[in-house]
């Protein structure tokens, strides 16, 4: 079988503008959110990613339309590299009308499958035999399309996990398990809910090959998701890649997480995925003040438009409380 | 409409014919491979379609389930077997979290078109753990569909049916009825459509309202009661979710008497759903209090002495038929 | 008697106390130790009883109640909390198959002393996953007992009971009320004993049976019936399981006429079993119809437009006392 | 950490005559149940062990009586060595009112606390938790007492199974899980259920060690139990022992085992462990053929004696179907 971390690979300027923009942009984007929960304008609990961009965007940028993802709650930003419009998840977001799900709920219960984008419950672990099923339709029809299944090392925990990670591997499935290590589920450090360092450590119990890497790094995260993916496409079965990383917020935006210290922020804040690849990009010459003010730009305007969308859209209509329960 | 097969052959029968109708159908379970399921309902299904469309799986109830829904997303119909209905309280979140409420959180874009076929019911020597009718839960669960034919007629034209709905269906075959329940089953195309009672017997005195295996002790019932100059109109549910109130409503016109027997726990079964309706829509009508004949609340004793004490059977339905005509 | 807590202190307060007075009491779940839980109910709870009766627990709803019984066991009085209601279909299987069934398969030689805390129900804008009213799966397997209080004082009453009661007990505890309700609390040993109704307000004209949430929105309309002449009789069943049967025939007697207003959707609420035992027992001395008023067959859905549209609230219980009251 | 394959041991000829007089009994126990379900005397779903012997009597050999074990369907024996009668057991299985379970349920659903066992449900892996739970409270308590948790191959990829190791790992607690892999779950083979060759090798996900052994050597079996029981009473936590082994009979005493080969069955018949285990105490002189006769007449004399105190006692009253249910 290939070797994951070590897969070679070639961007071009104009791919690692994209990656770089789709970082700003899920940034920019959760960081908004944050802002308009303390504002009252968003108000439901609000699980940002931000510190962990580089995970979706290293695991979505090789990602083809056909190819489907299972996110999870911290994941917003793959439910954008994926397709869906910016405006529309802040529709979401503000339980507008014109969100996924009609504002029947504001998080990302809500899937696109034209996009392969699959909308799990809040059940965590739930998202992954359903990953799983899906894999299995590309395996019937022998199509060289691939899941990749998002979880954090909390979720690891939970008895679906298991189960679909052990079906996954029974069946050589085409499915990628991203673990999103971010040190804590809620209040519990890894440490007390797992006696093992590494997530990545399960996969042997299924029967594939997992393996741990530096989950802030976009280029690290692209290069082994590259790898599993030529594994699965290539008929090889599944991988787990666990990234190493933290979240900045709390647990939701209600949380103030006094659980950790100050040091430990600040020493995973050095590491923020942004300013790292920044200095990759400026050293090979690709990005230049232009480029960044260009990209900061269209970003705001993005989040700016989106956030005006949410807000002018109507409500849902009282009777879509009651309606879209059946086909 | 002339061949006449037992109920578990209408199983298989249905199963076979939706498959080699519909290239998107298939099954999965523990031991429906080469084995056949545990009481034979996938028997030569896998020798017919092979590999990846009769599927033994792990066990791992929560995954078969979820397995079932991904696939179900990509456009698949699966038919995934519980060995023991008994068993699907490992699966539950899967159907009731992630099933039911899909389309719904999906603002109406996608459906979920699963089968969950689960073998129920007692009086087969089963106890605890192999007697279970767990029905009620999933008609208290709004988004999923529930069946439990009676005859072999309706095992094989409500589970193409089943299958051919584009919601979740929890479909409950009777293990006592497996053998002992024969008849024609409907041909070619023929389906029996979901949410459609059945008259098993045309009465003017009393209504009763029954399902699965309590039709056949029902019916005995009636008649010796018609010895006694009182005509019991006897209706088979088939459908309990979404059950047809019409078919009730319809014949209580007539008898202004109902009697509910189900084999399920009194408490909360669905006896008590069809009488609440009555009294909230039908109060008027009613010459008598509608009543229960059901198993005590209690679990599926295994010793034949304990179980023949919960059951509902001929004698303790027409002890209440009389009560219930004397009212 | 004199201290005025919040329901959320009191449930608290409970903890503590029992704990202090029992060693054998623990409590278990996600959150719990150092954070104090997702709402705090087990703040200070850990800096007071250490690591050994505080226990932080991965993510693994299935295993916190399989704990709970192996503890239970062994002697002691495990009090497992779900971080929310809705995730208790995760631990579905060990708690109506495991523990309801135990001391019934021990002949009678042993039982399962644990709580599991539930918090439940709506009108907090927690969508589909954060509001559910899960309790009728749980009223209708015999062996558990459900508990459901609606006021500061029985939260901790019934808690400290449902502690020293010696079967499983699945305590719901309203996440609305948590710092809405506040009242005086019981003091030292004093518990609120399992299976009694509590009459909140008198009346002759109707008799109105709820629980949780909807007792204060229920006085509310029997106050505005009062001013039309119409006496409202509100009984807040607060256990579930076994309910208070002879409380509502009591009040039945007076007044002739029942509505039920829960929370939960319709089909298979309590307020089924409720109606169809008013029907069999007592069908001579309704003057009307028993009435529900509950939440639609549907979703908790997050937009309050849509929410608002399914709880039922003070307006919808007025329309339908006045409906009974004129019948 | 000890080594756990490695422990020294040193057992009395009396201890290995004990050691083989409960190879003899649970081997006699089965044989003579499955004769009796040929009869029709004994009607219920009978799983027996033959062929997995050493595993029970290698694992609860060195058990204290405070110890407690956490049987699953075919471990019988583990029952009777710790100290229940054959005649209850039979009884049991005969559902007679002297069983454990008064008749409520033939199998090995029930337990006694007083003598350290516990009665799992049906549902696989799910006796796994509460092992947790047990072992939970001997930690509390700095007991150094251990729990012996069962299983097969199958019931290793349920979620409970994960979640309950995962506990233990995480806690340090002193339980060793015990794989029964008799290389199918029914029908279904090892490779079709997971991708791995040892169920060991799980351990090193939970953190901590996993060793697979000849579970047809009850002195391997007895050493690696040794080694485990040494650690887990020392506070050094879980150990998983994998014991390969097969089991003769077909999954239920109803099932003809189609699935496999004649050679297959034979090639392990070859490795029976009794005839292995008579070789050694043989050759150490510990066995002669008066001692050999002596044990074989007390075994048949055992299991006379149950199986008339079976047939002799009486059923359970039917009332016994709804008592029990509530401490
Ligand atoms: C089955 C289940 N149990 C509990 C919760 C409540 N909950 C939501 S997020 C969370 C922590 C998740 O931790 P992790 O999986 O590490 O993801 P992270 O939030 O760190 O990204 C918990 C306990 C849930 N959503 N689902
Ligand atoms: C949760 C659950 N699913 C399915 C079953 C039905 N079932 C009973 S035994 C069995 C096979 C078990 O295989 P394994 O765990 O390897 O144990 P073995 O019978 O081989 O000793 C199955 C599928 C069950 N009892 N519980
Ligand atoms: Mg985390
Ligand atoms: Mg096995």
């Amino acid at each position: 079988m290939p070797p994951i971390k070590r897969t070679k690979f070639k961007l071009s300027p104009e791919q690692l503008l994209e990656m770089f923009y789709w970082l700003k942009l899920i940034r920019a984007f959760d960081e908004r959110l944050s802002v308009l929960v303390k504002q009252g304008r968003v108000r439901s609990g609000v699980y940002t990613g931000v510190g962990q961009e580089a995970i979706i965007v290293g695991t979505c940028f090789g990602l083809r339309k056909e190819d489907y993802i299972c996110p999870l709650h911290r994941d917003l930003g793959s439910f954008l590299m994926k397709g869906v419009e910016a405006r529309v998840m802040m529709a979401q977001m503000f339980a507008k009308r014109t969100g996924l799900s009609k504002g029947r709920d504001s998080a990302l219960h809500s899937g696109v499958s034209e996009l392969g984008i699959f909308g799990n419950t809040s059940m965590l672990g739930a998202n992954l035999p359903v990953a799983a099923g899906l894999a299995l339709t590309f395996k019937m029809e022998k199509a060289d399309h691939v899941v990749i299944a998002y979880f954090g090392e909390g979720a690891s925990n939970t008895g679906d996990f298991h189960e679909a990670l052990n079906f996954a591997g029974v069946q050589q499935l085409p499915v990628i398990f991203i673990c999103e290590n971010n040190q804590y589920a809620y209040s519990v450090p890894i440490e007390k809910s797992m006696a093992i360092d590494d997530v990545a450590d399960r996969a042997r119990g299924y029967g594939f090959d997992g393996v741990a890497i530096n989950g802030n790094d976009v280029l690290a995260v692209y290069q082994a998701t590259l790898g599993a993916l030529k594994r699965a496409r290539g008929g090889d079965g599944p991988t787990l890649i666990e990234c190493k990383t933290y979240r900045w917020h709390g647990h939701s935006e209600h949380d103030k997480a006094f659980y950790r210290t100050d040091e430990e922020l600040a020493m995973w804040k050095s590491r923020d995925p942004i300013p790292t690849f920044t200095t990759y990009l400026r050293a090979r010459h690709v990005l230049d003040d232009k480029t960044l003010n260009d990209t900061e730009s269209r970003v705001a305007a993005t989040i700016d438009d989106a956030v005006e969308f949410a807000i002018n859209s109507a409500d849902p209509s009282p009777q879509d409380a009651i309606s879209d329960l059946y086909a | 409409m002339s061949k006449e097969l037992s109920y578990l052959e209408a199983i298989r029968e249905a199963l076979a014919e939706e498959m080699r109708r519909d290239p998107k159908v298939f099954v999965l379970g523990e031991d429906v491979g080469p084995y056949g399921g545990a009481f034979g309902a996938t028997q030569g299904l896998h020798e017919e379609f092979g590999d990846m469309r009769v599927l033994d799986t792990p066990i791992s109830e929560s995954a078969i389930v979820g397995i079932s829904i991904g696939a179900a997303l990509r456009g698949y119909r699966p038919v995934a077997e519980m060995q023991f209905a008994d068993f699907i309280s490992c699966g539950f979140d899967q159907i009731v979290n992630q099933a039911a409420t899909l389309r719904y959180r999906y603002g109406g874009r996608a459906s979920v078109p699963i089968v969950v076929r689960a073998p129920s019911g007692g009086n087969v020597g089963g106890g605890l753990y192999h007697s279970q009718n767990p029905e009620a839960w999933f008609i208290h669960r709004p988004g999923l569909k529930v069946v439990a034919p009676s005859t072999a007629y309706d095992a094989k034209g409500l589970l193409k049916a089943a299958i051919r709905d584009d919601n979740p269906v929890v479909y409950f075959e009777h293990k006592y009825l497996y053998r002992r329940a024969k008849g024609p089953v409907p041909a070619g195309d023929e389906v029996v459509p979901l949410g459609v009672a059945a008259t098993r017997r045309e009465g003017d005195d009393v209504t009763l309202v029954t399902y699965g295996a309590m039709v056949t002790p029902s019916l005995e019932a009636a008649d010796r009661l018609s010895k006694e100059g009182v005509e019991v109109e006897v209706i088979d549910l088939r459908t309990l979710l979404p059950f047809d109130k019409e078919a009730i409503f319809r014949s209580l016109e007539k008898t202004s008497r109902v009697l509910i027997v189900h084999e399920d726990v009194k408490t909360l079964g669905i006896g008590a759903e069809l009488s609440a309706v009555i009294m909230e829509e039908r109060f008027d009508r009613l010459d008598a209090p509608v009543m229960r004949v059901t198993s005590p609340d209690t679990h599926p004793p295994f010793s034949h002495v304990l179980e023949a004490f919960n059951l509902p059977n001929t004698d303790k339905i027409t002890d209440a038929l009389r009560r219930l005509a004397a009212y």
